[in-house]
């Protein structure tokens, strides 16, 4: 049903957490679908130096979660919006049809965190 | 890797024994009953024969054994059948939330044809409430259908009670005993069962055979047409090894049941102690009304799949929600049905046991699973939460 | 005893290599192919492995392809199916005089829904006329259903004809190759065929499973309602081992389709000549467009089933009329159909060859038929009277 690199993401998933004073943060979905996902990222000039995230859900939205956060550490604010939830499941190997939309919750737990920071930042300054 | 198949209510093997005894009917006896030569004549024999063995099984007269190609089919047949075949004397048919989808959505499909079907919700447990069902029944009642034990957490509804209600007021019984059937006595007439349902692949026999019981007198209108096979109630050439299968698989059930269903009780109530351990955790279902092989828990902020996909890395089959739409998202309608919120019904796993299952089985899974759920809870946004950090 | 079975029109073994193929699945393979775990991933990698094989022998997409469980079952669906998803559209339905029970009696079913359906004759070869079906059409009419080759005269009907002239007129067209498929090549896609029903057991398959080929874009609605089995289209948990089965007998089918059409063409032939020296004989259905395994002979002035039961007596197992109503007693519709009267109807003989026979087998007949005939014209007095005595 998944491939390995969903399944390596499933059980060893990178950036498992939380980040104190996050820049921003992201949460998309809600427990009544069975999907929470929440993004923490740390940004400094305009970089994303940090990267944290936690998920209620099934295999494929943890994979997803864990594959994004892994392909936006270290890029500019501007290469992480470039994401897209079609380029998560080509990191991931492919998804199941009826799986895409947890693909779609992590390009949309993405933004949300880069909205937030965008949103933070813009009062700071 | 050590292999622990913990999902016989989705499925079971064929057993040793039921093979043996479906093998000649392949190459050797593999006539069509139909046929009036020597080949037909032992295909008859060994449908007939099956029969006799089916309704004795159950208490019913051989007349009165349908075989169908499964469980599925037997329900849609009760169903459609009844309804279609008593509509002069109303449209009005009752059933529970809590039933398989091969009823439910056949009585959604009723109601699109002009049936009025009343949905009887279920306690906290999963039982229906014997006043809940008089209450539900009108003039018009024709057809009730509750299952005899629920897919996903077990429960054993009250039959007996319901029937006599529904029987009260002239009103036909139908129980979808799929899940029953070779882990509870069954005896269709000393119960009052007028429909009953059951499938070969639950008791470790074949798949793609079921039966569906009818007591004499009962009228319902055959849905699959065409030759004038099982008395014009249900055409198609019959599937004599299968029918054999089954029929072989519901004797041995029913022979070792004592001693079986003793020995499962025992292991069940080893595997819920050891996983009421594990912090957040809740049994589902009715803790002794329940079938001796069914084991259904929910781990609070976590979702189901990743329980399976884990225990599946470490070879233990399992399933969470019914065995037909593990492969979708919504949460149970079973566990809904019963209050639970959202959240716990998406974390509920079923753990289902059977012949092959031994105490080290189980050892092993109480083993395994507290360190699955506490890995998923360290990522789950709600378990953060829920501990106020 | 010698033994000769000449009723592979009716059912036939299940192959050696078929049930190896499927053996496997009923005590290890056995998963439900619903569940995500390995068992049940194993299980839908047999199911899906096998609806590309079929996809490939019949020239579908694997998308195209949906398991049911059997032939009749394959009829009603495509028939039901695609007549209530289709109506709003038009509610006139073609079939003809000759069709299989699975067919005429869901026709009849839907008449009673509300359906007109019309019932073209056939010639006095059992074929339909490319002109009268063409003249059927109405601008209401949505479906036509007209059988590959027909079960009792073996009669092969101009497909891809009818199927091209139902398109012109953008009639969905399906037809019934429960008997065609593993005789004559067929590629649905070059032909032109909508949907198209087939049978394991007719094709040294298991029995209780079949398979219902949809063009893709082609709407019809699941008759068998519950889980989301075959792309929703027909609920209940697959037969795996059914399935494998039916795939395995399907590709050797295909394998070996070249030679044993000869093989079977000739010792038919040499049969229908043998036969045809006993007097007052005529061969029924054509002359060549037949299946390489049919010979369907009358002989006038008797009872088919006498010839039935010496036949048997003599280790022959023949068939009279249809295998489905061989156990009945009405004149066979397709022999009436195509202009015998009632006596000479009532005095068919089927005899469908297979793999396992022999010339010996062919011979064995041709050598004792004309005395059973005899025997059996003795006693008739019809045959006193034409013989004018
Ligand atoms: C309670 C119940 N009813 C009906 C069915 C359907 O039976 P089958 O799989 O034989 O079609 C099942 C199992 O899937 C079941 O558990
Ligand atoms: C032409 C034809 N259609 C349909 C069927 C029904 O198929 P099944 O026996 O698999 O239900 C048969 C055989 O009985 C047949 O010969
Ligand atoms: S989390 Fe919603 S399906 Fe994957
Ligand atoms: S002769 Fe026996 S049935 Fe008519």
């Amino acid at each position: 049903m998944y491939t390995e690199k969903v399944m390596d993401h499933f059980m060893n998933p990178r950036n498992v957490g939380e980040i104190e004073n996050a820049d921003g943060v992201g949460e998309v979905g809600n427990a009544k679908c069975g999907d929470i996902m929440k993004i923490f990222i740390k940004v400094e000039d305009e970089r994303i130096v940090d990267v944290k995230f936690k998920t209620f859900g099934c295999g494929a939205a943890i994979a997803s979660s864990s594959v994004a956060t892994e392909m936006i550490k270290g890029k500019t604010i501007d290469e992480a919006l470039a994401i897209t939830n079609k380029m998560v499941i080509e990191a991931l190997g492919g998804l199941p049809d009826v799986k895409i939309h947890c693909s779609v919750l992590a390009e949309e737990a993405l933004r949300s965190a880069i909205e937030d920071y965008r949103k933070n930042h813009m009062q700071k300054s | 890797m050590k292999k622990v198949y913990l999902d016989h209510a989705a499925t079971t093997h064929v057993k040793s024994e039921v093979l043996a005894a479906m093998l000649p009917v392949f190459g050797q006896s593999f006539g069509n009953a139909s046929s009036i030569h020597a080949y037909g004549r032992e295909a008859r024999k060994l449908v007939e024969d099956s029969r006799e063995r089916v309704a004795k099984a159950l208490g019913a007269k051989a007349e009165e054994i349908y075989f169908t190609s499964g469980g599925t089919e037997a329900d849609n047949l009760a169903l459609k059948g009844v309804a279609f075949a008593n509509q002069k004397k109303g449209k009005h048919i009752i059933t529970s939330a809590i039933e398989h989808h091969a009823v439910l959505h056949t009585c959604q499909w009723l109601e699109k044809q002009g049936f009025e079907v009343t949905y009887l919700p279920v306690d906290e447990y999963g039982r229906v409430r014997v006043e809940d069902f008089e209450k539900a029944i009108r003039p018009d009642t024709i057809l009730a259908s509750i299952m005899f034990a629920n897919n996903e957490v077990g429960t054993i509804e009250p039959i007996e009670a319901l029937a006599k209600a529904a029987h009260a007021h002239g009103v036909i019984f139908h129980t979808d005993a799929v899940q029953a059937v070779g882990q509870v006595e069954i005896d269709v007439e000393k119960m009052g069962i007028d429909l009953l349902s059951m499938s070969g692949h639950k008791i470790y026999g074949p798949k793609g055979v079921g039966v569906l019981y009818v007591k004499k007198g009962i009228r319902f209108e055959a849905q699959m047409l065409g030759g004038e096979h099982e008395r014009r109630h249900r055409a198609g050439t019959e599937n004599v090894p299968g029918i054999v299968g089954l029929a072989t698989a519901l004797e041995l059930a029913t022979e070792q049941m004592p001693q079986e269903n003793a020995r499962l009780i025992a292991l069940r109530d080893r595997l819920i102690a050891g996983l009421s351990k594990i912090p957040y955790a809740k049994l589902n279902g009715h803790p002794t009304q329940r079938l001796p092989n069914n084991v259904n828990m929910s781990f609070s902020f976590i979702e189901g799949e990743g329980m399976l996909l884990s225990l599946d890395l470490m070879g233990i089959a399992a399933s969470s929600g019914s065995a037909c739409t593990s492969g979708s998202l919504d949460p149970s309608h079973v566990l809904l049905a019963m209050g639970l919120n959202h959240e716990t019904a998406h974390g509920s796993l079923r753990l289902s046991l059977g012949s092959d299952n031994t105490q080290e089985d189980i050892d092993y899974v109480i083993d395994k699973l507290p360190g699955i759920v506490e890995r998923l809870r360290q990522m789950s946004p709600l378990y953060t939460e829920a501990k106020g950090e």
